[in-house]
């Protein structure tokens, strides 16, 4: 049989001293335990995360952009609404490195100042999709019939209602604040977040595992944040991932209709849509610097979205 | 599947190609006019409506101004000139107008034109069923207001046929403007045969009748419309364009867009590049009647006390404005009535009124400890200033801000709000400091002054002066012109001495324009004139 | 000379990479097949058994994973150096597998019939009637009944048994001359998988294909098996026939193995689990990788990797203890124990 | 089946009644007037009393919101206030074609080029196709559409010359905006689809489609795609709702004649009747798109059953 004829012995070193061949009588009751540490799904996922150096990359310069936010204001020798008239639409120098906007105020400064609003309106857009989004979904998936008749119900009214319309409402209701501006994203932001769960959750929940964790006797919340939710969890980060620009534009806009954070302050997406006509007319610094930083926001949270897929989802974990 | 991916991108690409060279031999319209006169222009938006006095606005007075005429129609100097109406006679007492229609003057239909077409569409304009936005401009019309009310009916209006050409028109005071009234799209007659027969008749372009230099040949809604020169117009030989092609860009960045690629003729001037094409002589300057000003509250602190209204006035420096922000070679304003109206004598309203305060920080802030103490106040009440959004106003808004800051040394808080909800709180007075604007409907300083009487929807100021509005009806009923501007300066005197406002700047209109297109006219009401526009080939 | 055998395998490498380096998972792995043979390969999990297995249906993936070295010679050819294209024209039609969990291996979306007969259409470019025809032929071997219905029907309307089922006549619809069989009984239940197991003995009297079955049950190799590759950590540590490895295993590991079965024949007080577990292959150890869980472990086995040694024709073990300097050392310390024992 | 059917019906028509009531109570709620005059023009006094009379406005609201769900009911919503040579159903009659057509080249487009790209980029996981695909992804992301299509503009008709600036005429004014209007979806799509791609292309029964030694062209469009799509599904409804009923950011700056800028414009001007008649139009299509999306669940994963589901 050619399997045993020895072709695959390895070679044996020449000299292995005689005194190796003393059996070390290992004590096999204090073999100690490798086995590997049971460790939760959060904590597993960050020791996952941790080895993406990508996904690390883009955790690193989101933090970066929060120092900035905060420090940014603070470190910059130009204040935030300063005005100088005569100095109006300067390109990028040594004295404004993002240049000046129409008013003649410091573009950099007024980048970190916007960073603060438009960071802060991203993550609690995003919160707010997986607070209420997630929880919403799953529930009207797992349960079904007419529970997840009547909440797809209510999720089709709030979309169907003229969005325009609440908005304005709320500003003449509860006038321009920054809370304003998150009830708004609120009301409506997390009904795509709950539509993608739930889609997900109709399909899961026919798996064996579920079934099985059914037979159990598992409690329905339980089922879904320990069965269902973690094997959902691409869609869900991409759309929290998709959920972050879209609100940062939202707020753009819902300043437009008075509710947001008011001028002389600005958010990215103000001084993204203030700079677009200026852009075309060859002032390209007061669109390219909130744009891009609203881009690179955005990268870093996808490779850290993507990172999270990676080391949250349990079948591409292999 | 490497191979396979590369084929379908590859399929996926030539799909795209030929999509774009699909769209390439298909090229923008550029200049196919073969010889003929096409001017290329952009109402901005579908017009509210091309019945005369339903279409209140100027998205429906720059067509209807050119596909229709009045008795009277203004000329290249914004003077009324006879139209339609070929002269009129005004009686002692100066309540009586006899208009002579011209024998000529026709619908573009072949109808003839007569002063029962008038009569038809003033009365359409009073009728309370019709519910004409503009109806209010013909209550100067004795019996107009009565109908419109109504209080009393069509037949006392006080319109009359006299014969097929003639039309006799009694008002309710005498009101030397009237002629310069006529004008306006409201004031347009109606061709009744086609009317009576289709009520919406205006809707369309196939059933749209006019008289004026241009014929409505197309219009495709919310798109375009394609005005052609009218062969019936009776001063068909003045106009020299062949064809008026209309798109309805919006969007300010499309329209400017448009220009540079040679599918508009005329663009507005983006403010951040208006000094260049200022230098470059690109930019055409035309006057509008109209005032961009801030009303204070007088009801509300601190503009309870006039010392500190004042101060406010005087802490704002429009000509910065005007230069740095607006920068579209804005008049700065320190009176109401906008320039372009002449009184007897010849002099221009607001030359002979003269600026009526000044940019004046020093006095500002004095004015401001002197209002303080008055009141007893160690510091001033918080003060917000609530603009409609738009990135002018929002500019300017900045800017008065910094410079209170800088002058005053007080902060105050800015609000934009939604432009409807904006207005209708305006009206209601619950703005304690507000931007307003003023755009005038007929050319005459008492279109200006008579905003500020006590309850004008303008007056958000809440402001109300008994010596005022006595002022202001005085001159509404005055037909002697020297003693009615003399009324009219007293009133625009009093009003900047009580300070309920204080104005920024004077409206104009620019805009870029093909250097191969001339002759248009814009009126102080801001609609367009093309009846002596040419553009050479 | 003889004659050329169905499958060798020879010295096969294969690694993945990861996010935390690379994993040598496959270290040398060699062994040969006949036709009609039944070949166990049994171990942990993790110990590389499966991507042995992947690596002879030539679907490691790739990236992360790769074969660095080594040679699969299916039928003569050389399936490490051929194209994807080349390897698709043998998987399924004279290689296939069957994978561990019925109830994940066959695609919820599609019709059984469509999964059935898709491997025939599109590798033999059968008509749509002949592959019906034969998938029908094939449910009724496998004992599934009704078949014209059962095939517009979708997995989630079978029970396990009946997808493992429709699993093997999948994997038989080409007539293969190999089926890999990745633990098909795990996620059976015992009297299911008992019905399984006879359905393979049955199939492989009636086409005489040959079987890898790959497990960690020994129970299921004493079914089924003709022989017995035993691996641990990346490598093959004993090879031979049934009788070999259950009678005569001469490593500690499959002696382990052995006593951590439930066996009726023996009492309960020998079942004894191996202690510890497998080796990081991230760093494979320089010596002997069982060496740490080793009773019988030396310092040789730490440092250097065990010779194979070879028991008889058909039966191989890599194990330092059959090393003749073990076997004295071992007979000296008796000697001297006994020695002990006599004073 | 057939119950199923009839019980969705019904639970669209009090959708509809709910959204419709709902939002006849918002726009009374919110200040501001169809009067009011976006120049700053006022109206004063009687003509005011007479416009407000014509439109039943100074009607209780309680008669109002009948006089709104007899409109509903019929379809009929009158003329349009801010343009009232028009009617309702003249705005919408028109403006829909338009947005359809638009809606529905950007749909193809952005699902097809999306799906290729999320394809793509989960074949090649973490490769370098990957990283370009969902570069372009992320970047049709964060550019919002209003920035992308005056850019396009900017580039293609004013630069180069290529495409016209504006209107609505024929073919070549159908690409830029096609592109600017898909850019972001098919962005959405491709990140949907590769998450889920890569999610299922670890399934086993992907493996044991590979062991048939099927082509990874079958495999992907055949077993991966369809159980990879839900999501993609999902999405789709609201936004081909959206998309086919037109959009104002695009239509506006294309100057493009779809019903997009009516939703926006309407409620700017407090055009009541437009309001309705658009909202009413729009919840009409959402509500059928959604339950679409309900039916292709079923299609995609014959394990959801949605007539079982909707006991």
């Amino acid at each position: 049989m050619a399997a045993a004829n020895g072709k695959w012995s390895q070679r044996i070193p020449e000299k292995v001293p005689d005194l190796w061949f003393r059996a070390l009588n290992r004590n096999q009751e204090k073999q100690p335990e490798i086995v590997r540490p049971s460790v939760s799904y959060w904590h597993d996922m960050w020791i996952q995360l941790r080895k993406n150096k990508l996904a690390l990359g883009g955790l690193t310069f989101l933090i970066v952009l929060v120092l900035m936010a905060i420090l940014g204001p603070i470190v910059s020798s130009h204040s935030v609404t300063a005005q100088n008239l005569v100095m109006q639409n300067l390109e990028p120098s040594a004295g404004h490195w993002f240049g000046t906007d129409n008013l003649g105020r410091d573009v950099f400064t007024r980048t970190w100042y916007g960073a603060r609003i438009s960071l802060f309106v991203g993550l609690v857009a995003a919160l707010v999709d997986l607070l209420i989004g997630v929880a919403y979904g799953g529930i009207s998936g797992y349960i079904g019939g007419r529970t997840d008749l009547v909440m797809m119900r209510i999720i089709e009214i709030l979309y169907g209602l003229p969005y325009l319309l609440v908005v304005i409402l709320l500003m003449v209701v509860m006038g321009p604040s920054l809370l304003t501006i998150i009830v708004a994203l609120t009301v409506t932001g997390w009904t795509g977040m709950a539509r993608i769960v739930r889609g997900q959750v109709l399909q899961l929940k026919n798996y064996e595992f579920v079934t099985a964790s059914q037979s159990f006797g598992s409690k329905t919340w339980r089922i879904v944040r320990k069965d269902l939710i973690p094997n959902a969890m691409g869609p869900i980060i991409v759309q929290m991932t998709l959920t972050v620009p879209s609100a940062i534009f939202s707020e753009a806009f819902l300043s437009f209709l008075g509710l947001g954070v008011q001028a002389p302050y600005a958010s990215w997406g103000v001084m993204a849509s203030d700079g677009l006509t200026p852009f075309l007319e060859g002032l390209w610094w007061q669109l390219f610097f909130p744009a891009l930083f609203i881009s690179l926001t955005m990268f870093a949270f996808n490779i850290l979205g993507d990172g999270l897929q990676d080391a949250l989802d349990p079948k591409l974990r292999r | 599947m490497k191979k396979w991916l590369s084929k379908a991108s590859l399929l996926g690409i030539a799909v795209i190609l030929v999509f774009a060279f699909s769209g390439c031999t298909a090229k923008p319209n550029a200049s196919s006019s073969g010889g003929k006169e096409i001017l290329k222009l952009n109402s901005g938006a579908e017009p509210t409506s091309l019945d005369p006095p339903m279409g209140y606005d100027q998205v429906s007075w720059d067509p209807l101004n050119n596909l229709m005429e009045g008795l009277t129609r203004l000329g290249k100097d914004n003077q009324p000139q006879p139209a339609i109406a070929q002269k009129w006679d005004v009686s002692a007492d100066g309540k009586t107008y006899t208009f002579h229609i011209r024998k000529n003057a026709k619908w573009d239909n072949g109808d003839d034109l007569t002063a029962g077409d008038f009569v038809y569409a003033w009365k359409q304009m009073l009728d309370p069923k019709k519910a004409a936005p503009a109806a209010f401009l013909a209550y100067l019309i004795a019996g107009g207001e009565a109908y419109n009310t109504g209080k009393g009916s069509a037949n006392d209006v006080q319109v009359k046929a006299i014969d097929s050409k003639t039309l006799q028109v009694t008002l309710t005071s005498a009101q030397s403007y009237f002629i310069s009234m006529v004008s306006n799209p409201a004031f347009f007659p109606v061709d009744q045969k086609v009317a009576e027969k289709n009520s919406k008749w205006y809707a369309n372009a196939s059933t749209f009748v006019g008289n004026g230099p241009f014929k409505l040949a197309s219009w495709k809604h919310d798109s375009n419309m394609v005005f052609k020169k009218s062969s019936t117009y009776w001063d068909k030989n003045t106009v020299k364009l062949d064809e008026v092609d209309w798109a309805m860009v919006s969007d300010p960045n499309t329209e400017y867009q448009m220009y540079k690629t040679g599918q508009l003729d005329m663009a507005g001037v983006p403010a951040d590049l208006s000094s260049q094409f200022f230098k470059q002589g690109k930019v055409h300057v035309a006057q509008q009647a109209g005032t961009y000003f801030f009303s204070m509250n007088v009801n509300m602190k601190p503009f309870n006390n006039i010392n500190i209204r004042r101060a406010f006035a005087m802490a704002v420096d429009n000509k910065q404005i005007t230069d740095y922000v607006v920068k579209q070679k804005n008049v700065p304003a320190y009176g109401f009535v906008s320039p372009g109206f002449k009184d007897p004598s010849g002099q221009d309203f607001r030359a002979h009124s003269g600026n009526l305060y000044n940019y004046d920080p020093a006095q500002a802030k004095k004015l401001l400890a002197q209002g303080m103490k008055e009141e007893g106040w160690q510091t001033l009440p918080p003060v917000t200033l609530t603009y409609n959004t738009s990135d002018n106003n929002k500019s300017i808004a900045e800017a008065i801000q910094a410079m209170y800051q800088k002058n005053l040394g007080i902060n105050i808080k800015l609000a934009n709000m939604e432009w409807n909800v904006y207005q209708s709180q305006q009206k209601a007075g619950k703005f304690q400091f507000s931007r307003g604007s003023f755009l005038a409907d007929y050319g005459d300083p008492i279109n200006f002054l008579e905003n500020f009487q006590t309850g004008m929807p303008i007056n958000s100021m809440e402001w109300s002066n008994s010596e005022y509005d006595s002022l202001i009806k005085q001159a509404k009923n005055e037909k002697d012109d020297t003693k009615r501007f003399a009324l009219m300066y007293k009133a625009e005197k009093l009003l900047f001495q009580q300070m309920p406002l204080f104005t920024t700047y004077f409206y104009n209109q620019t805009f870029l324009l093909n250097s191969k297109v001339h002759g248009l006219v814009f009126h102080p009401a801001a609609y367009i004139d093309l009846k002596w526009a040419s553009k050479t080939n | 000379m003889e004659q050329e055998p169905l499958l060798d395998v020879k010295n096969l490498h294969v690694s993945f990479k990861t996010h935390g380096g690379e994993v040598k998972a496959v270290r040398g792995v060699s062994f040969s097949l006949e036709k009609g043979e039944t070949l166990a390969i049994v171990g942990e999990s993790g110990c590389g058994k499966s991507a042995t297995s992947l690596a002879v249906m030539g679907l490691i993936p790739e990236p992360p994973g790769r074969i660095t070295e080594g040679v699969i010679s299916f039928k003569g050819r050389d399936m490490v150096k051929m194209s994807p294209k080349q390897k698709r024209r043998i998987q399924g039609v004279n290689l296939s597998m069957i994978f561990q969990d019925p109830m994940t291996a066959l695609n919820p979306t599609l019709t059984i019939g469509s999964q059935l007969t898709e491997g025939i259409v599109h590798q033999k470019k059968a008509t749509k009637t002949q592959a019906r025809d034969k998938a029908m032929e094939m449910l009724a071997l496998v004992g599934i009944s009704n078949p014209e219905e059962r095939m517009k029907q979708y997995p989630h309307q079978f029970s396990g048994g009946m997808r493992q089922r429709i699993v093997i006549a999948m994997a038989l619809i080409c007539e293969p001359d190999l089926i890999i069989a990745d633990e098909p009984t795990t996620a059976l239940d015992v009297t299911i998988q008992a019905q399984i197991l006879e359905l393979f003995n049955k199939i492989q009297k009636e086409t005489d294909v040959a079987i890898i079955m790959i497990t960690h049950d020994l129970g299921v190799v004493a079914k089924v098996a003709d022989r017995i590759a035993v691996m641990y950590a990346g490598k093959i540590v004993e090879l031979g026939a049934k009788r070999d490895i259950f009678y005569r295993s001469g490593h500690p590991y499959t002696q382990a193995l052995l006593n951590s079965v439930v066996r009726l024949d023996l009492p309960s007080d020998t079942l004894r689990p191996i202690n510890g577990a497998p080796p990081d292959l991230f760093l494979p150890p320089a010596g002997c990788a069982f060496s740490q869980r080793c009773p019988f472990a030396m310092e040789v086995c730490e440092h250097v990797q065990p010779p194979t040694t070879t028991l008889d024709a058909h039966h191989a073990v890599d194990c330092w203890l059959l090393d003749k300097r073990a076997v004295e050392n071992r007979q000296r310390v008796e000697n001297l124990q006994n020695q002990g024992e006599s004073f | 089946m057939a119950k199923f059917i009839i019980k969705r019906f019904t639970a669209m028509i009090l959708t509809l009644w709910v959204i419709t009531t709902l939002t006849f109570i918002l726009m009374h709620a919110i200040p501001g007037s169809p009067f009011n005059n976006s120049s700053g023009k006022a109206i004063s006094g009687a003509a005011l009393k007479n416009m407000e009379a014509h439109y039943h406005m100074n009607q209780p609201l309680s008669i109002q919101y009948l006089i709104y769900l007899k409109s509903v009911a019929t379809f009929n919503f009158g003329p349009s206030i801010k343009q009232p040579a028009q009617t309702v159903n003249d705005l919408l009659g028109r403006g829909f074609p338009v947005s359809f057509e638009l809606g529905m080249w950007t749909l193809i487009v952005a699902i097809l080029s999306g799906v290729l790209l999320g394809v793509l980029a989960a074949l090649k996981h973490n490769g370098l196709i990957d990283y370009i695909a969902m570069t372009i992804a992320v970047f049709g992301i964060s550019i919002p559409d209003f920035v992308l299509a005056t850019m396009l503009i900017q580039e293609f008709a004013v630069n180069l010359q290529w495409f016209p600036a504006g209107t609505w005429q024929g073919v070549s004014y159908m690409i830029l905006p096609i592109i600017a209007l898909a850019t972001g979806p098919m962005a959405i799509i491709a990140r949907l689809i590769r998450s889920s791609m890569l999610e299922v292309l670890t399934q086993d029964y992907i493996r044991t489609a590979q062991a048939k030694g099927l082509s990874p062209v079958l495999i992907v469009f055949k077993h991966a795609l369809k159980n990879a799509l839900l999501p993609v599904v999902t999405v789709l409804g609201t936004l081909a709702a959206a998309i086919l009923t037109g959009t104002f950011v695009i239509e506006k700056i294309f100057a493009i004649p779809g019903m997009g800028k009516y939703f926006v414009d309407s409620i700017n001007s407090r055009d009541y009747p437009v309001i309705m008649g658009t909202t009413v139009f729009y919840s009409a299509i959402l509500i059928v798109m959604l339950f679409l999306v309900d039916i292709a669940y079923g299609w995609l994963d014959p394990r959801i059953k949605m007539d079982r589901e909707a006991r």
